[in-house]
């Protein structure tokens, strides 16, 4: 192709994300809109499969049977994202087994905030309640990104995650009206999860190269800090409907923005755990490894029956 | 109260709850998105049907007993479950024979169950029915596709089946509380499934190039709380936030 | 050596121990003498370390810290108790890995009652009052065994056994003067090791082909059925004492012989359990066999890191 | 009660409650007969010392307190042992490496503790050196064992170490009751001790030809009582008599 024909089927291209028209997988993109929406929608993906491994860890333990099914089924509906997303990431030309092996080699990255352990059962609802709920405006944008698989799957995803998160707060709920130990029991998961959902939405807009590329994607609709601003407007009533208290000395509500004004993130915390030096980092790789590796025996006997039974029936055929 | 219904719903109901629980410790860990999807889906069928024995169970006992406490609030000695669902998740192989071995039973006990003169038990079973029929029918293939696949996955799935095949007796054991209700047409006469029950683990196991386990001893005592020493680490964690807040609503 | 010396030299052998003289390593024995020793020297060692399966169960649930310091010791004991066996045994001319490959292939035996579960705390009293009590009973006999390292290594143990035995009851003792729970929980132990611990003796002396040749070589001193009849008399006034029933409704004083009569064993169950059908035979031999297998490159290691320093003083010394 | 004791008291002897406890667990499946019976030992002289310390704590509170219900009866966000303690036991070469790496410092940590105002502290320091410095032996020995042995140990070991470096800084973190108990005189100023202890377990490494990790992120949290996700594991298991049978006798 002619420089000439590429720059008009860019052009085209803009204008068709312009018009708010979908791309859908068969059609021309550019190589770094492919290669753009792979990293992002395969570290979406593999956000949902490491998201099982702090809730799972809960499973187990979960204080009470109805408590115990409705975390099962959370966490089997994250496996349910992780296959939609990898089913829609890998219509732009990459495998499943590809991109597992990117997010082992640690080529590939996941949602930060799952590098930090939990370790009360109140954490169990400060993730549906923060962590969800974070994710759920972050993926509200994307409903209306430009990728149709993406897009749609962020639809389906977005309609279970509202439920999840709704699932979070009512946990907590439960806990803030319980006993004092269950209080203070959720007033400590809230102190520890608050900062780290705040960091979910990225860093500042100013260290944030890549915004206006994905803004003009509909890769972004908002940037980070108009998506934390709304988190923060949005979840400290939650919390004191219900009598918690955001554990932020500087959180003041500023008549002129029509917003809160919020404390300074821990920067140095939040690149410490991007870069792979958070308190679960290798506990989480170390979990997807060795399911990945003890699951090949599996994977490989699932493969060689199949090629067996289709053996099987050519043979009747003929 | 009366205290054979109770035990006999405990005696359903135990072996669905450790079973669930074994499973749900392999959620997010499993060899497959598909088939880690499918084992949970698995344990949350088995809890929601423990659930509605619980239940039941605590609206027998009539006092101030609930789903939770029966469920982790027991001593080791009472819970009623067979070995067979307590036995550990030593690799994918031995998490789809223990599956099988137990799904063919259960699947073959709720087809009966159904006829039961008590009406809560017999809706239970089928609403159960259909959720085991599809248990069944992926441990069935995963039998298949094990035992039919590699040279390695044959020998794990044959040397879990080899394992697992002393548990498998206890199944149709009957406590004083199964007889009892045998006999009021409660319960189901567990002694009339055991020729089927082999019968088709046999049919299967030879379609996935397996052999059946040529065994004379069989392990018992679950029935009776005496378990493996597996039993007690599965009930720390199952009973740790009932134990350590007890009388909380969660 | 001729037909005669071997003779003469088996007279005196025989000789020697009727006079109550030990044997010792160097000293000539026949090789039945020798074969028998190792076989049952190490199957005595084996039972100490299979031994410290069902008791190190309770170690991380032991219910106080003091009963936990105890019985970290106890079972470090056993320890202890395997290495003086294995090392009196390879005076014989076997090393400790064959032993141990012996049991790993399940050509050498271990105590069978090592083959049920400690299912509760309970358990571990029983276990100390029981097990270890019969177990004295067989070992005080063999303190004058023929052979000097196996009974110097009984007085030993003997010694210590007979501590954990006292601190076995003592753990009941306490249950049942606890709770009615904790009595219950006693109760329900003893239910469950008695017949168990009566099995420990072995079967009925018409049954037991070799107790002759035992006896000569000062291996036995007294049949099976004496054993466990001095055990069923000892055990008794014990279980009363702390108002506990021993679970035998056979069971009563017969003032004939001054002794209790008892009912039967079920012999069916014994010797599945010997046969290697027991409740926890395969997870006791997996137990053995993977430290054996994970802890092959850390003796590995050993071996050659002493080599190294070995090499490094010859160089030295040169 | 005098609540910056009680909690300095915490701190020390937390540590040795889980190293203890994670110890234990080993117990009966050690690489050799040996390091088996070693091992425990070092859980036991780690026990012995949490009951000292806790029976001095229980005195210090005053109230209904005793050493047991201070070991097994509190959540797990009041446990403020650091996390180096609690990490599992992996392989022998994660379980020498750990041991290792807390030998060193609980070993110069005592050797301070003995100089304590404190009677009662400097006299379990003083009863306890002595223990530590066996440990200390045992441990460096096998990091020099595994280290200089065969390729595989040498491996095995270096990772390890590369792994749980990341957990020795929070060592020499400072709670508020640390503080206050070194300004009394009481506590050990650990921040002293930090050098050294770099330099010892350095030179070590270098003398089993290992490499010393150079990391710049370090892990904390234990000491404020946020752990790990193994933590709530070791908690089942340690606290479940004590929660299943409260305010009973052993």
């Amino acid at each position: 192709m002619s420089e000439a024909q590429i720059k008009s089927l860019e052009e085209e291209f803009e204008a068709r994300i312009a018009r708010d028209e979908k791309i859908e997988p068969k059609d021309w993109m550019p190589e770094k809109y492919r290669k753009t929406h792979i990293r992002q929608m395969s570290q979406h993906a593999h956000s949902e499969i490491v998201g099982m491994l702090p809730e799972g860890n809960w499973i187990s333990r979960a204080p009470s049977l109805r408590r115990k099914v409705a975390l099962l089924a959370k966490v089997q509906d994250e496996g349910g994202h992780g296959l939609y997303l990898y089913s829609a990431t890998e219509t732009l030309g990459i495998t499943r087994d590809e991109m597992f092996q990117q997010l082992h080699s640690g080529k590939a990255k996941y949602s930060s905030i799952f590098n930090y352990p939990a370790v009360t059962w109140a954490d169990i609802g400060a993730i549906g309640w923060l962590v969800d709920g974070a994710a759920i405006i972050n993926q509200v944008a994307l409903c209306g990104t430009s990728f149709g698989p993406y897009a749609r799957a962020m639809v389906r995803i977005c309609k279970e995650e509202s439920f999840h998160q709704r699932q979070g707060y009512e946990i907590t709920l439960k806990l803030a009206q319980g006993t004092p130990e269950q209080k203070a029991m959720a007033q400590d998961a809230l102190n520890r999860w608050w900062w780290p959902s705040l960091m979910m939405f990225g860093p500042k807009d100013d260290e944030s190269p890549n915004t206006a590329q994905s803004m003009k994607w509909k890769l972004k609709r908002k940037t980070n800090d108009e998506l934390r601003q709304q988190f923060v407007d949005q979840t400290v009533p939650q919390a004191e409907l219900i009598g918690l208290t955001i554990p932020d000395p500087e959180l003041k509500w500023n008549e002129e923005k029509q917003g809160y004004d919020f404390g300074e993130i821990d920067w140095d915390e939040f690149w410490q755990v991007v870069k792979g030096h958070g308190p679960c980092n290798k506990e989480r790789m170390k979990a997807r490894v060795s399911a990945w590796e003890n699951g090949e025996w599996v994977r490989d006997a699932a493969i060689v029956y199949a090629e067996k039974q289709q053996d099987k029936k050519l043979n009747k055929a003929v | 109260m009366n205290t054979n219904l109770y035990n006999y719903l405990l005696g359903i109901a135990d072996n669905s709850l450790i079973l669930g629980q074994r499973l749900g410790e392999l959620c997010g860990h499993g060899p497959s998105l598909e088939t880690d999807i499918a084992l949970t889906n698995i344990s949350l069928d088995l809890f929601g049907q423990v659930r509605s024995y619980y239940q039941y169970a605590a609206k027998v006992a009539g006092d101030n007993r609930d789903e939770d406490t029966i469920a982790m609030m027991r001593p080791e000695r009472e819970y009623v479950s067979v070995l067979l669902v307590e036995q550990p998740n030593t690799d994918f192989g031995y998490v789809i024979a223990r599956q099988f071995l137990f799904d063919v039973y259960h699947y073959m006990f709720l087809t009966e169950l159904q006829n039961s003169k008590d009406e809560t038990l017999a809706a239970i079973a089928k609403k159960s029915i259909k959720e085991v029929s599809y248990h069944v029918r992926f441990s069935s293939d995963w039998i298949k596709r094990l035992g039919d696949g590699t040279e390695e996955s044959h020998a794990r799935i044959q040397n879990a089946i080899n394992d697992l095949w002393t548990y498998t007796d206890e199944l149709f054991h009957q406590t004083e509380a199964d007889k009892e209700m045998i006999n009021e047409g409660v319960g189901v006469d567990t002694s009339k499934l055991k020729e089927q029950y082999y019968k088709h683990i046999s049919e299967v196991l030879n379609e996935a190039t397996l052999e059946v386990p040529d065994l004379k001893y069989f392990q018992k005592g679950g029935k009776q709380g005496v378990h493996t020493e597996h039993m007690g680490y599965i009930l720390t964690e199952l009973q740790y936030m009932q134990r350590a807040y007890p009388n909380m609503s969660w």
